[in-house]
């Protein structure tokens, strides 16, 4: 499954930076914020574990509401295809380093719901997932127990499957496409983001992105553009 | 032949090339050369600014046995600056694309520049002038050169500026009146048209006297200034006027109504002396009447302008309410507060004319200056935006704009004399300002592009650098501010006012060379920090949030209209209580009198008709204004 | 009172031509009417018989019998009653008329059948589609449309094969489902076609 | 979905605007969506979009046997889980004619009452969030979290009970665990003046809620408005009392009312129904101990268990409202055709656009909240 | 003075009140925890959610102004920083002011305002008009408080404003010396942080965090250094007016922490008022209680 394994982050030959790499690892790990978008029936126990029972903030995680100011997508059970295409364009507006988490067995194999025309049912062939939770539904502590796995996971620099992405974007283009149909594109612009990390990798491009050039109307940032500039390209 | 009537010709020259060639291509350009030419002229004039004798013109005509005397002194010479100034740049910026656009949309070219020139050459000749019998003449030529600008646009803006002009000429008139009654009690007093005579006479005038000399001169200038409760005609003929013309008269044109108002608080008649006419003794006397009358004209035209869809309407409805704070500060007649005033009129010129043109370049490449059709422009107008945004920064009074530096003044002053309901109120308007020139910045650069506005281009440099100019006045002078306090202090001493103890940074322990520079070091550190985080990515504003939902070209994803709902949930009352209702009363009452007077200037008696139209519209708007 | 509201609406009923009327339990009351009769029936019960509630309108698809049954189910709050109402409507083409006029709340049960058996229903405010907004596919509630097939044709079952299961089957442990075999596969079931 | 169309040629002028409540968006009650344009702050129309939380249960029930539709049930509505298991079983009762022994009633009663007390806790939060007070959802959950214990110990599933099924309960219940439900209950009953003086007297979140979003008697009726709603417009409806089911019309209790139709009034019958459920459960509590018998009447082997023909319209009371089930068996193994006739499915579509329509941009999550809509009820 | 040690001072002054800033950032949800019965966030959460967010590998950004706006908004913040006077440090406080301080803190939020509106999202643009309002709300009340305090004292300069307060001990301090003027500023404070009632323009349910709504990465961690240098500079500001300065930095700290812990505990027991309902609250009650502290303070 895992054509192109990911490389564990990279130490450093300078031990100033290794330190600050691990500094960063560290932070990340102790200062997740979980987007607040309750996709399944998971979602009715997130708020015991982010209330004062079980209390997530003294983990550092917190819930936040858009996508930009989110780390972590946490899947909350399963997901129908109409949800799925939200989930897809909010996972691409997050900002990486995102981790996914997979709650409940649903989001594992279709769970329960195996059979039903309305949901989508492995979500590691659309998203790459970090850490899955299994369970119907999981309880508080085990969903913060899944994400201690996930912050020890960052702090150890091997959480880096938002990576397989950018690096594989075409495999999930692939899954995206045979279930939404051809046409389907969001306003993100995955290939180019990859190219800017430098992660670009031989599977982000391939057939099914072909497809999806051959149709997307490539949305350019709008450039500030000063009076000469546009009179020479005009 | 001094340098003063050098200045003098100069302008009549360019007043003439304008009327004889102004239509030609090159017009624009050979016009800003001239005006460029007065500026030095009155560069060379510059010991007026500090601490000069006036400088007196060889020509005295007489009249009627009175001789018409012409003399600049440093405030005459600060106002001049900054209508040559305000001239040339318009005129420049006329120039080149947008003087085509204007004639390709049916304009008249030469007809406007004429009208620019006219206005410049009828300012000079009032701030020059020496007696009470050159200021009639001189203010008599202001009012009419307005109106010729107001006016000549009529096709371009609708239709409206027609009955816009008609109503400020109607005003005008009345002003020209109450001057002309104020002349009568002077000469009846002092025997002469000469200041000096005048300013010994207000001594052994009696009290009725007094009182009815000052509200004859303040009426005249208040009418001009669009003070309160005069000040319905300004906005909507201002902003209307053609582009350039519209900056001119929004920049300076009123400000000689303040010019008067300073010679009366100043060597005319002194603050101290209105200040002595007691209404109710002991609680309120007519410098009172004067401040409440500037706090009120900062707070209800500012409110106002929080209302206007109109980019050019909001711009010169606050043009009024920044006339208050001229006033307020002249009132206060401390030093502080004179000196902030003073420097007002230089900092609200600063900012409003290229607040002004940054609207008429929004419109000459998008062709509408409501805010409800605008929006995102910054990614295609970037320097324009800059231009907007230091001028509206100026105009709020935020530092570190020049715009603090004079409000500043008049908030030390206020404070000082312990006026916090004035304080307050002037407070009040800054506050209003910055919401409203928000929304006009929000709405014309921020939010979503319009999709019809994706190829929209720059504006020409032939534009840019005119606005560009105009705005590092109000950069450069809000970092020293002592540049502009050496005039004003120089005008204050020629007024016989208290003199303001600046420094190169400000005045009244306010130091802007530091304040600028703590602010550069922060942004500096603002910058480090931010470049401290990965580089950023840029992406189009489709890929947004939308509660999870794809935004596609289809989506109205901009929020323009009713910009301050919430607040106006709250005040919006208050707009319908008092205020549209006598704007609309009186909108009405003029356009009644406009036909009215119409249609008697087509009889035999055309000027006796028209002139007793005239006055039988101003009672009757008094009398509506009053109740 | 429970035992007395029967007969008031078979009274009630009497004019309807075809209209059957049927105690089914202490406050439950089943009436057979026709296509062309029911708007009446629905009508007397809301203006006589005080029916304000139209608690639900079920279809269910008698594939065989090629027809869809719509119930509506109508409580009164005053005799504490409720009243199922069933008529049949061919299959082809599937068109009734809409009840909205009557009772608001048809507006969405309508409208939810609309998407989920493709029953048009004239004169309802809005038979867009709520839910299946994105399914391109036939009304998935009717039983000729197989779920389970349409799931094993979109979804790919690869075999769950992660990297410490392939250790353990290369050393002969495991145990690997081939495919055919596994649970995922379309039952037989009745009155559905394969 | 809209087509991707990046490229329109103008736009109109931008009186008017839209924004997306849900389905990524904390004023949205889980997952779904309601679009509105908006003029200034003022709601122009409004939009109901669902089928986020979709997965065809009607669908997947047809073809599952009638007990694996036990475990399916739940799922429908997930605040308040139980009323649906009792729903669907009570309707199979029906058709087959099983008797169900009277502890078995009892011992339903006390869950329903619980799970109606879950979900109300769990519905001042959310409706105090949605006005930007944190501390009651903060304390809400919390205490909800209590009583899933008990759930928990009774059945050992927090959300997901699956503790109802056809003829009776699945077992009986632990020892002691009567007194644990009275001291929670105690705690319960002790904590509400807390909330009181927290939410429900507090000037602030009155101002919020008092007046916006009414339905008078009229509309309500109308619309198809049932349960708490309904009974804040005046209406004292209750299915519990008026068809009632198991045992409640042995039992003593109130059906609270309020008048106004606001937000604020639907809040308040709630909080009075809490109370309610609280008296319902100590009733039962003190009945219990007497009631001996079994907790399950014997049914067939479940897997191979052919319902006999017939159909059935069994109707509860949630804590959303009026809760119906449509079965119909034709005599096999698995259902033929099941309809949930939800309560969020009319307050979430019809009356929520109708109710935001007109309102303001500050209010619309407030009313989506105050009408406690779970849309994965709307979704099915 | 001489420059070196000045330089210092501009230094030291915005790095001491980010410190305390983000240490009252964990008192925010220390206290929110506490009254909500939880643990609340480990001793340095602050610290880490602004590094992690800095470090961010993605930063999207709708364009230069997006960019320049956080970094005004934070920039504005630390020269505000230099001009408000703590213990051993004036920095350049006597060349501002209270009324340039008042006006200066309208800086930032103009940037952060900038920045919002080329995000192009209505969600920010609504956060926006609603925290103009807020502004011109507050600001009323605030200013009357400021004039206030200046006439009492016959001074707007901070750094005299410590020495009379401190030179007369308690009984000259503004909060014993004008009780009215005090406590209508506490509630321009409350007002002044945006929190409940007054947190309108975040308001998640309404429009998802308004202003913050684009932002992610280090615009976001720009905007948590920007939260932190707001609550200091207003426990500093209000401390300096009305509870005498700072004698040492013990004292100095203990009243600011003090202050601002005021409307941060307030914050959790209230929902938010409506747009209109906030005008007027703060129109009134403040409004009323400055101008009778005026009338003291004339008299």
């Amino acid at each position: 499954m895992n054509d192109f394994p990911l490389p564990v982050r990279a130490e450093r030959s300078n031990p100033l930076a290794r330190v600050f790499d691990e500094l960063i690892d560290f932070c990340r790990a102790r200062s997740m914020f979980m987007l607040h978008y309750c996709t399944g029936c998971g979602a009715i126990e997130l708020p015991p574990a982010m209330t004062s029972r079980f209390d997530m903030e003294r983990l550092g995680i917190q819930p936040m509401v858009t996508p930009r100011q989110a780390d972590i997508l946490l899947i909350t059970g399963y997901v129908s295809i109409k949800t799925l295409k939200r989930v897809i364009l909010t996972y691409e507006q997050m900002g990486s380093p995102k981790y996914v988490i997979g709650i409940c067995s649903c989001t594992v194999n279709g769970g329960m719901y195996w059979q039903s025309y309305a949901t989508a049912k492995k979500l590691n062939e659309y998203l790459p997932v970090d850490v899955y939770i299994a369970g119907c539904m999981p309880r508080p502590e085990a969903v913060i127990e899944g994400l201690r796995k996930l912050m020890g996971e960052i702090k150890a620099g091997r959480a880096n499957s938002w990576e397989r992405y950018f690096r594989e974007y075409d495999r999930y283009l692939a899954a995206q496409q045979n279930l939404f149909g051809p046409n389907w594109q969001t306003p993100t612009d995955i290939i180019g983001e990859a190219r800017d990390y430098q992660l670009y990798g031989p599977g982000t491009e391939g057939r099914h992105t072909e497809l999806l050039q051959q149709h997307q109307v490539p949305l350019q940032p709008l450039r500030m553009t000063l009076h000469s500039d546009v009179e020479k390209s005009s | 032949m001094s340098v003063l009537d050098q200045l003098l010709v100069f302008a009549f020259m360019t007043g003439a090339v304008a009327s004889f060639i102004g239509d030609r291509r090159f017009a624009g350009t050979l016009l800003a050369i001239l005006y460029f030419g007065q500026f030095l002229l009155l560069v060379k004039l510059a010991p007026l600014g500090y601490g000069a004798q006036p400088v007196v013109s060889a020509w005295q005509p007489a009249l009627f046995g009175e001789v018409l005397v012409w003399r600049m002194d440093a405030l005459g010479w600060y106002f001049a600056l900054i209508t040559v100034v305000a001239g040339w740049l318009v005129t420049w910026y006329a120039s080149g694309e947008w003087g085509q656009g204007y004639r390709e949309r049916g304009g008249n070219l030469g007809l406007m520049h004429t009208a620019v020139a006219a206005n410049v050459v009828a300012m000079l000749l009032l701030l020059s002038s020496g007696n009470l019998l050159s200021l009639f003449v001189g203010w008599e030529l202001v009012s009419w050169a307005g109106f010729l600008l107001m006016v000549m646009n009529g096709r371009e803006s609708g239709g409206v500026s027609g009955p816009a002009g008609l109503r400020y000429i109607t005003y005008a008139t009345l002003g020209a009146m109450a001057l002309l009654a104020a002349l009568a009690i002077a000469h009846h007093a002092s025997g002469s048209f000469e200041y000096i005579d005048l300013i010994d006479a207000v001594d052994q005038m009696t009290g009725p006297t007094r009182v009815s000399l000052v509200i004859a001169f303040a009426l005249a200038f208040t009418i001009k200034m669009g003070l309160l409760p005069f000040h319905l005609w300004q906005a909507p003929a201002y902003a209307y006027s053609p582009g350039p013309g519209g900056a001119f008269l929004g920049a300076i044109s009123s400000r000689v109504g303040l010019w008067g108002l300073a010679m009366v608080f100043g060597s005319l008649i002194g603050i101290g002396r209105i200040a002595g006419i007691e209404l109710i003794p002991g609680w309120f006397d007519l410098r009172d009447v004067f401040m409440w009358v500037a706090a009120l004209t900062i707070v209800l035209p500012t409110f106002t302008a929080l209302r206007q869809n109109d980019a050019r309407l909001l711009l010169a409805w606050h043009g009024i309410g920044q006339g208050g704070y001229m006033l307020l500060g002249l009132a206060a007649g401390d030093a502080l507060g004179t000196g902030g005033g003073l420097m007002h009129v230089l900092n609200h010129a600063s900012y409003q004319a290229p607040l002004f043109l940054a609207v008429f370049a929004v419109m000459h490449r998008t062709g509408t200056s409501d805010l409800n059709r605008l929006g995102g422009l910054v990614a295609r107008m970037p320097l324009t935006f800059l231009v907007m945004l230091i001028g509206i920064i100026g105009l709020a009074g935020l530092p570190p704009m020049n715009g603090f530096v004079s409000k500043y003044l008049v908030y030390i002053s206020l404070l000082r004399q312990g006026e916090p309901l004035l304080f307050i109120l002037a407070v009040i308007g800054t506050l209003g300002t910055v919401l409203s020139v928000f929304k006009l910045l929000h709405n014309t650069f921020l939010g979503q592009l319009r999709v019809e506005h994706m190829e929209v281009r720059e504006a020409p440099w032939s534009m840019l650098i005119p606005m560009l100019l105009m705005a590092s006045v109000v950069v450069v002078t809000g970092t020293a501010p002592g540049l502009v306090l050496d005039w004003v202090a120089s005008a204050q001493a020629a007024l016989g006012l208290p003199v303001l103890d600046h420094t190169l940074g400000g005045a009244a322990g306010l130091d802007m060379l530091w304040v600028s520079g703590v602010l550069v070091y922060g942004f500096a550190v603002g910058t480090l920090l931010f470049l401290s985080g990965n580089k950023s990515r840029r992406v189009h504003q489709f890929d947004n949030y939308a509660g999870g939902h794809f935004l596609t070209a289809e989506n109205q994803y901009q929020y323009s209209d009713q910009f301050y709902a919430g607040l106006m949930h709250h005040i919006g009352g208050w707009y319908r209580a008092s205020f549209t209702w006598a704007e609309s009363v009186v909108i009405a009452s003029v356009d009644a009198m406009s036909a009215a007077a119409n249609g008697f200037f087509r009889r035999t008696q055309a000027v006796f008709l028209l002139l007793l139209a005239t006055l039988g519209s101003v009672a009757w708007l008094l009398w509506g204004v009053g109740s | 009172m429970n035992g007395e509201v029967g007969r008031p609406i078979s009274r009630l009923l009497a004019d309807v031509d075809g209209a059957r009327c049927e105690r089914k339990g202490d406050r439950r009351v089943r009436i057979d009417a026709t296509p062309e009769n029911l708007p009446a029936v629905l009508e007397l019960l809301k203006g006589r018989a005080g029916y304000l509630h139209l608690s639900a309108i079920t279809c269910i698809d008698w594939m065989d019998d090629g027809e869809f049954e719509l119930i509506y189910h109508l409580w009164s709050y005053e005799d504490r009653n409720l009243v199922s109402a069933h008529i049949r409507i061919p299959r082809e083409p599937g068109v009734y008329l809409s009840v909205y006029d009557l009772f608001e709340p048809a507006g969405f049960f309508e409208r939810d059948i609309h998407e989920m058996y493709g029953v048009f229903f004239e004169g309802s405010p809005d038979q867009e589609k709520f839910i299946l907004t994105e399914w391109n596919g036939p009304p998935p509630m009717r039983k000729d449309f197989d779920a389970e097939g349409w799931v094993q044709g979109t979804f790919q079952w690869e075999d769950y094969r992660p990297e410490w299961l392939q250790e353990i089957e290369e050393k002969g442990g495991g145990i690997a489902i081939k495919p055919e075999q596994a649970r995922a596969n379309t039952r037989k079931i009745r009155g559905w076609k394969q | 979905m809209r087509p991707e169309n990046y490229q329109a040629q103008s736009h109109p002028p931008s009186h008017e605007y839209e924004l997306n409540f849900g389905p990524n968006h904390p004023g949205i009650e889980g997952n779904y969506a309601l679009q509105v344009r908006l003029h200034g702050d003022t709601v122009v129309s409004a939009h109901a979009d669902g089928g986020y939380l979709h997965r065809g249960f009607e669908k997947l029930m047809e073809g599952r046997l009638w007990i694996q539709n036990i475990a399916l049930v739940p799922r429908i509505c997930v605040p308040d889980p139980v009323p649906m298991e009792v729903c669907y079983s009570l309707a199979i009762e029906d058709i087959s004619g099983l008797q169900v022994p009277e502890r078995a009633k009892w011992l339903r009663v006390l869950q329903l009452e619980l799970s109606r007390i879950a979900a109300h806790l769990f519905y001042f939060g959310g409706h105090a969030a949605t006005t930007g007070m944190y501390s009651p959802s903060f304390w809400g959950v919390a205490d909800r979290d209590l009583i899933l214990d008990r759930f928990e110990e009774l059945s050992g599933g927090r959300v997901y009970h699956i503790f109802n099924i056809p003829g009776g309960v699945r077992r009986d219940i632990p020892e002691g665990f009567l007194g644990r439900v009275s001291a929670l209950l105690d705690y319960l009953e002790a904590r509400l003046p807390e909330y009181d003086d927290l939410l429900f007297r507090n000037q602030v979140f009155v101002r919020r809620s008092k007046g916006v979003g009414v339905i008078d008697q009229q509309q309500a009726l109308a619309w198809g408005v049932t349960g708490p709603n309904l009974r804040a417009t005046g209406l004292g409806f209750d299915v519990r009392r008026d068809d009632p089911y198991l045992i409640y019309n042995q039992l003593d209790f109130e059906i609270p009312t309020e008048d106004s139709g606001c937000c604020w009034a639907r809040t308040l019958v709630r909080r009075s129904e809490l109370q309610q459920s609280i008296r319902i459960c100590r009733q039962v509590i003190a009945a219990l101990p007497d009631i001996g018998g079994p907790v399950r009447a014997p049914i067939p082997n479940p897997l191979a268990w052919n319902v006999p023909v017939g159909e059935s319209y069994t109707r509860v009371e949630s804590s959303k409202g009026e809760l119906a089930y449509y079965v119909l068996s034709t005599g096999g193994e698995k259902p033929y055709r099941v309809h949930v006739r939800g309560p969020s499915a009319m307050h979430a579509v019809q009356v929520l656009e109708k109710m935001v329509t007109g309102g303001r941009l500050e209010d619309v999550a407030q009313i989506m909240f105050s009408l406690d809509a779970c849309p994965p009820e709307v979704d099915r | 003075m001489s420059t070196t040690h000045l330089l210092i001072e501009l230094v030291l002054m915005p790095l001491v009140a980010f410190v305390v800033g983000l240490a009252m950032l964990l008192m925010l949800r220390k206290i929110g925890a506490r009254l909500q019965r939880r643990v609340g966030p480990p001793l340095l959460q602050p610290l880490f959610d602004v590094i992690k967010l800095y470090s961010k590998r993605t930063q999207v950004s709708h364009g230069l102004l997006h960019e320049a706006g956080i970094v005004v908004a934070v920039g504005a913040y630390v020269a505000i920083e230099t001009l408000v006077p703590v213990p051993g440090m004036n920095g350049i406080a006597e060349k501002g002011g209270l009324i340039l301080l008042s006006y200066l803190m309208m800086v930032p939020s103009l940037g952060l305002a900038l920045g919002v509106g080329q995000c192009a999202n209505p969600n920010g643009s609504i956060g926006l008009s609603r925290a103009m309002t807020a502004m011109l709300a507050y600001d009323i009340p605030f200013m009357l408080v400021v004039f206030g305090v200046a006439w009492q004292f016959q001074t707007t300069n901070l750094v005299e404003l410590v020495a009379v307060q401190q030179a007369g001990g308690i009984a000259t301090w503004g909060i014993v010396e004008n009780p009215l003027l005090a406590i209508a500023g506490l509630f321009g404070l409350q007002a002044m942080l945006g929190k409940q009632p007054f947190e309108i323009y975040v308001a998640p349910a309404e429009i998802a965090t308004g202003p913050m709504v684009e932002m992610g990465g280090k615009f976001l961690g720009g905007l948590f250094v920007m939260q932190s240098f707001q609550f200091y500079t207003a426990g500093v500001l209000y401390t300096t007016m009305f509870l005498g300065g700072g004698e040492n930095w013990f004292t100095f700290l203990i009243k600011i922490f003090v202050v601002v812990a005021i409307p941060l505990s307030v914050a959790f027991m209230f929902p938010r008022y409506r747009t209109e309902d906030m005008v007027r609250l703060v129109w009134k009650w403040p409004v009323i209680l400055a101008l009778l502290g005026l009338v003291v303070a004339v008299q």
